[in-house]
């Protein structure tokens, strides 16, 4: 049976009673502490006994979370393992065996292994399963040859989510398969993807002969797609994101900026800023919506409707925010290529933010890709005329 | 505070109303009735409100109303709009209902709350500003004056009237001149009332006036939105069907991607409409600090999205759109009317630069 | 060898000596002089000698028209003959025997006899080509089935132009066929076809057992497309519309009710208007580039644009007009249905403008046929899949 | 007056500018220059003035020029923005010559025809208003005081430079310093310029200087419309041939109707942007009195086009466009910066609501 709420609260009151975190300094107590929280089955409250949760309802975390955050306890730096937390443990969870479920989540939930995700490729772009990474099957090995694009912190990851292709002869969503791989492999070569804002996020990951064990297989071969489908849904979940205070985003810069800067007003420019003030408030009240159904076990398709609705409030605020700067938008800050492990928003000039604000509606599938997602499975509107569904993967015009 | 989804009673609520509207309210029928001399049908405001309480929501059980608030009128304005029905709903059991209970008033509310009676606030259907109205003079004991393009005022039994002093009075039918005007929305009559001394029976005077005048007029932007996220909802549900059953090209029109997108685009901007209207319905109903924010958002908001959807109801017709058969046209119309009602887009943006500190 | 500028002139200088237009006041003198014009060659210089024409340049009309127009001479009323002027005084022209110009054009460019288009079907929408009034032949007649909507003036005219279904059973485009029809025929059944204005500019024709002789058929048996998509393309040619001066159009009434009412302004709506004012100068301005390219012999693809942007332009204008209007936006002037002859776009209301509008991107080709054509036609893309293209018409899913 | 379309001669130099710049400044040429400390290619910069005489195209025969208008140099800065190449072209052929011309100067427009130097105007490239700049004050003599973002000038020879009095003076390179800043567009350096009893000679004072500077930056905003609409061109002919050759579920992405139409979206307003650059161009060239219109109605509307196609570019593009190594950002960066200069698109609105009688 699972646990209510208050008998969680009870749990969560005897963890902290007989792990007192207020005397917690070195990394090394950081991790003890986490450990025990996974093992005490409070990481993830709705995952399994004995794989870090409780089989409770997932409705539950929240409060279990805030309550070791009341009681200062260490959390796992949840923004650097998101891809873990989010994408990869689902998966391992569902498709995971027994073996693969133990190895890999104590250490992804306490952050001691970071991990990335190698799914886009140069050549498939938007059309992910059209994707070549080649995996070929040696005895109990398997040979992966291609190239990752897109794929943050692989740099500083030990282990990837991957999706290959095993059999390019039957048509491209068939042939797939999804392992985990080994970042420390001597064939992977991570090398960074400098961008428009003149840093470098993200990664090129070339995998030349890199050898995976059969057993570092998730699924069964050919079954990549479904697999993948599974990481990416939980991908667009996770997406939805925290509450946010009004003028929590960007919009509070703009706000801010309006407020200091009495100089810089005009009627025009007075008309955009509200505008786009009441479509803030809008993202964010359906924010609030969203999290109102995920609590109530009934989530709703606005999880894509808000990465949307986010990407273009985004691009219209820092474009009004250059626009506002006047001479000083004309200015950047540091056009040197670093590798930033974080992207830093707030921190920078306006018209870093404007730049930055351009890979919102590309990455983690495209406004395009969205809309196609919405149109079909919102709306129920009839698919295109697919010219790629019978052909074989390796016939497919290119 | 509440939260914006649906309770189970207001889900139950709005399938009554909506059972109601779809059996004796569909598009043919308000298309016939919208040019006979009886635009409204009283009998379908009748059924509402004895069939399903919903004159009286925001109206004490002790008082004849159902003890509910505002969030459950907001959920059948929304029925309302879907249906584009043509009954004095708004005139009586918002803005009469809002400017009553704000001012303490319970002898008329008694009579609304069962729906035998209606009326409406006597103010343009346009009005918006921070000025008490002074269309109305109080003068001798009587009122004089004319009010222009009142909601609802054709069918009213009585009116809520602001005069200056400034006071609200509550004025019987009898007692007025009403004359119906050529609206751009047919399915939503306007008339100017003319008062010549006639008798009112003060309700509310001073501060007390303003108050419930400017309570009323919250209640009604707020709850407005309501009722144009019903009209965004419907004209986006029906263009969806038809553009999957319509064939071009070979193809349902509803495969093209370009059509696609937009309706994806569409569907965004009412997600977002619904989040932002609930807000304001649960803030006005809650009577939370928030709610002149929540009222002016919600106008700014919806109201557009309201006459965006409506504009590509039609044009995603295609020719059927544009005719008078095809129900469409309702919908722009019912929208673009709105989006005039009790303060544009643009005079709730630059409301909310004053509440939110961001002036000019 | 076709004639110079001022040749022309001389022609004109000549006729009107010959011709005095200052005495005109019945119709029969109208008449009188409109046909002399049109036996002279100097109705539309472009056209052959002997039907209206002296096979001068094209762009030597307009000097032409202006002269006549300074003399004070009585024109055709092109407004209301546009139809045969601009589509099917070209395509019969084009496609015309001997026999069918020399019946047809003298009196459809004189106006005495009015034309109207049967060519849109409620069952065929944008997708012209789809069409399914048959056209079946009964020796040296054809018997028309079918219903057309959309039809300007059809209750005034006394030809139409036509496209029929002759054969089902190939493809679409290749088994149509293109008439003459005879308005007068007892078969011919005009209704008006209200819209959301109130009023009805169009009609519905119910076509039912009308009896055309193969004399009327334009092209040959099938060649139906070829032939309507010349009258199409000189539809869009003459859409393009003459020179206008700056606020010429819609803008103008919206820019007057701004300056007359101070007491209607504000810093939200202002900015609206000027980015409107903007924009129908840019419209303009493209206009004129437009007529100096077609005045240049080089017709661009900017005709299809200009129809496009027209459209929204008109649309946004008369938003914001009802917008300004405040209070008096929510009233309307008439919804009594009526058969006006002609589009009286400035007489009327704001709301009426408002509505009417709609119809700009829909009528003459919808704002999304607009776009398909200009990304292929114009910029070279790939169409969409055809799943129609080899299908026999009468096997097409509908 | 004059017609729109482009001119045999035009095309003639369009041609020859083109090759010019397709042979010597390829996008990966400038993507190369843009970190090193030489941005400015002035070997291409020298062969556009003696090759193609573009430099001095405005100015008369009798000082080296070419005799023709600044509707030639319009067409030029087409071609420049297209290839979005570094050159101090704007600043010493448009606006220092601008400005020179205006006030009658002819020592150091001699020199500027030919290219052998070049020169710019002392104004922050933002700069917008009607007040005379004051940032440099004349005193004793010499000219003292600092000009922010001042475009073109790290390279430029001479700065025509405005102080007040009101009164415009040349002052030598030499006689200046010059800070570097980053800048939005790395393709465009921009530098602040200060002047510390720096020796200047006056080429006009008073109202002389104030019509001369009115004169410069009205060119200025008129022909920087050219440059953006040789930005929009490209950014959307290059995105219209990635979408042919790039495929994605098995087919050219060119052939997604969503994209198609947003396309020709882009198309129609470029078409448009061609008409309005051309006006302004035409206006500013031949003195029409309706030149402030058509340059302020330039800045509003091709400013804009040239912002939202090169976002399209980026996104259409997809991932490529969000990355270093392909040249789509240069485009959005050029796009963005000069929606800025001399004016932001709200700032043109507003001054039109003055030059055409539409007061808030």
């Amino acid at each position: 049976m699972s646990p209510t709420a208050p008998a969680l609260q009870e749990q969560v009151r005897d963890f902290l009673a007989a792990h007192d975190p207020t005397g917690i300094s070195t990394d090394e107590q950081r991790l003890e502490f986490l450990r025990a929280r996974f093992d005490a089955g409070l990481a993830w409250v709705h995952f399994p006994s004995g794989l870090g949760g409780l089989d409770a309802a997932r409705s539950l975390q929240t409060e279990v979370d805030e309550a070791f955050a009341a009681a200062g306890a260490p959390d796992n730096s949840p923004r650097r393992i998101g891809i873990g937390l989010g994408m990869a443990a689902p998966t391992i969870l569902a498709f995971g065996t027994d073996e693969q479920r133990q190895r890999f989540l104590r250490p992804l939930w306490t952050g001691e292994e970071v991990w990335c995700q190698l799914f886009s490729e140069p050549g498939a772009g938007s059309d992910l399963a059209a994707l070549g990474t080649k995996a070929v099957r040696d005895g109990e090995e398997w040979l992966i040859n291609g190239q990752k694009v897109w794929t943050s912190l692989a740099h500083q990851a030990r282990w990837a989510i991957l999706v290959t292709r095993t059999d390019p002869d039957v048509p491209k969503h068939r042939g797939m398969t999804y392992f985990v791989c080994d970042m420390t492999d001597p064939g992977v070569d991570v090398r960074p993807l400098r961008q428009i804002t003149g840093e470098a996020e993200f990664n090129e990951v070339f995998l030349s002969d890199v050898r995976l064990p059969d057993s570092y297989r998730l699924g069964e071969v050919g079954d990549g797609w479904r697999v993948a489908q599974t990481t990416l849904m939980n991908e667009r979940v996770s997406i939805g994101g925290g509450a946010m205070p009004r003028e929590g985003g960007a919009i509070g810069t703009l706000a801010a900026t309006w407020r200091e800067h009495p100089e810089l007003r005009t009627p025009g420019t007075h008309d955009a800023l509200l505008r786009l003030w009441v479509d803030a408030e809008a993202v964010r009240l359906t924010g609030r919506w969203l999290r109102e159904q995920l609590a109530a076990g009934v989530p709703g398709p606005e999880g894509s409707a808000a990465k949307l609705a986010f990407a273009q409030l985004n691009q219209q605020i820092s474009g009004l925010e250059v626009e506002l700067a006047g001479e000083d938008g004309l200015r950047y800050d540091d056009w040197t290529m670093r590798r930033p492990s974080d992207v830093d928003f707030f921190g920078r000039t306006p018209g870093y933010r404007y730049l930055r604000a351009k890979g919102n509606s590309i990455e983690g599938g495209t406004s395009e890709i969205l809309r196609n997602i919405i149109s079909e499975r919102v709306l129920g509107l009839p698919s295109e005329p697919r010219v790629d569904k019978d052909v074989p993967w390796k016939d497919l015009p290119r | 505070m509440s939260q914006l989804l649906y309770s189970e009673e207001e889900s139950d609520l709005r399938a009554s109303v909506r059972a109601l509207l779809t059996d004796r309210s569909g598009p043919d029928v308000v298309l016939g009735r919208i040019e006979t001399d009886q635009p409204y049908d009283m009998a379908l405001w009748k059924a509402l409100a004895e069939q399903t309480g919903c004159a009286g929501l925001p109206i004490a059980e002790a008082q004849g109303g159902a003890g509910a608030s505002f969030r459950e009128t907001a959920v059948v304005l929304e029925e309302l709009g879907r249906s584009v029905a043509p009954t004095p709903f708004f005139g009586s059991a918002v803005l009469a209902t809002a400017a009553l209970l704000a001012a303490g008033e319970t002898e008329l509310l008694s009579e609304l709350a069962g729906g035998a009676v209606s009326a409406t606030l006597a103010v343009p259907f346009s009005f918006f500003g921070n000025d008490f109205p002074s269309a109305v003079r109080a003068e001798g004991g009587t009122l004089s004056g004319t009010v222009t393009t009142v909601v609802d005022a054709l069918t009213a039994d009585y009116f809520v009237v602001p005069a200056e002093g400034p006071a609200l009075f509550v004025v019987a039918a009898a007692d007025v001149t009403r004359s119906p005007i050529v609206t751009l929305d047919p399915t939503r009559p306007l008339a100017d009332v003319t008062l010549e001394k006639a008798h009112g029976r003060q309700i509310a005077a001073g501060d007390d006036a303003v108050g419930a005048l400017t309570a009323a007029l919250r209640t009604g932007a707020a709850l407005l939105a309501s009722e144009q996220l019903g009209v965004a909802e419907r004209a986006l549900e029906t263009t969806i069907e038809y553009l999957k059953t319509r064939y071009q090209f070979g193809r349902p029109l509803g495969s093209f991607q370009a059509l696609k997108h937009r309706l994806a685009d569409a569907w965004v901007s009412v997600t977002q409409a619904r989040a932002v209207a609930r807000y304001a319905a649960t803030c006005v109903a809650t009577d939370d600090p928030d709610a002149d924010i929540a009222a002016a958002l919600a106008q700014a908001q919806v109201s557009q999205v309201a006459v965006t959807v409506a504009e590509e109801a039609v044009q995603l017709h295609g020719g059927i759109g544009f005719t008078w058969e095809h129900p469409a046209h309702l919908y722009l119309k019912r929208a673009k009317s709105t989006s005039l009602a009790l303060g544009t887009a643009a005079n709730h943006r630059a409301r909310l630069a004053t509440l939110v500190d961001l002036p000019l």
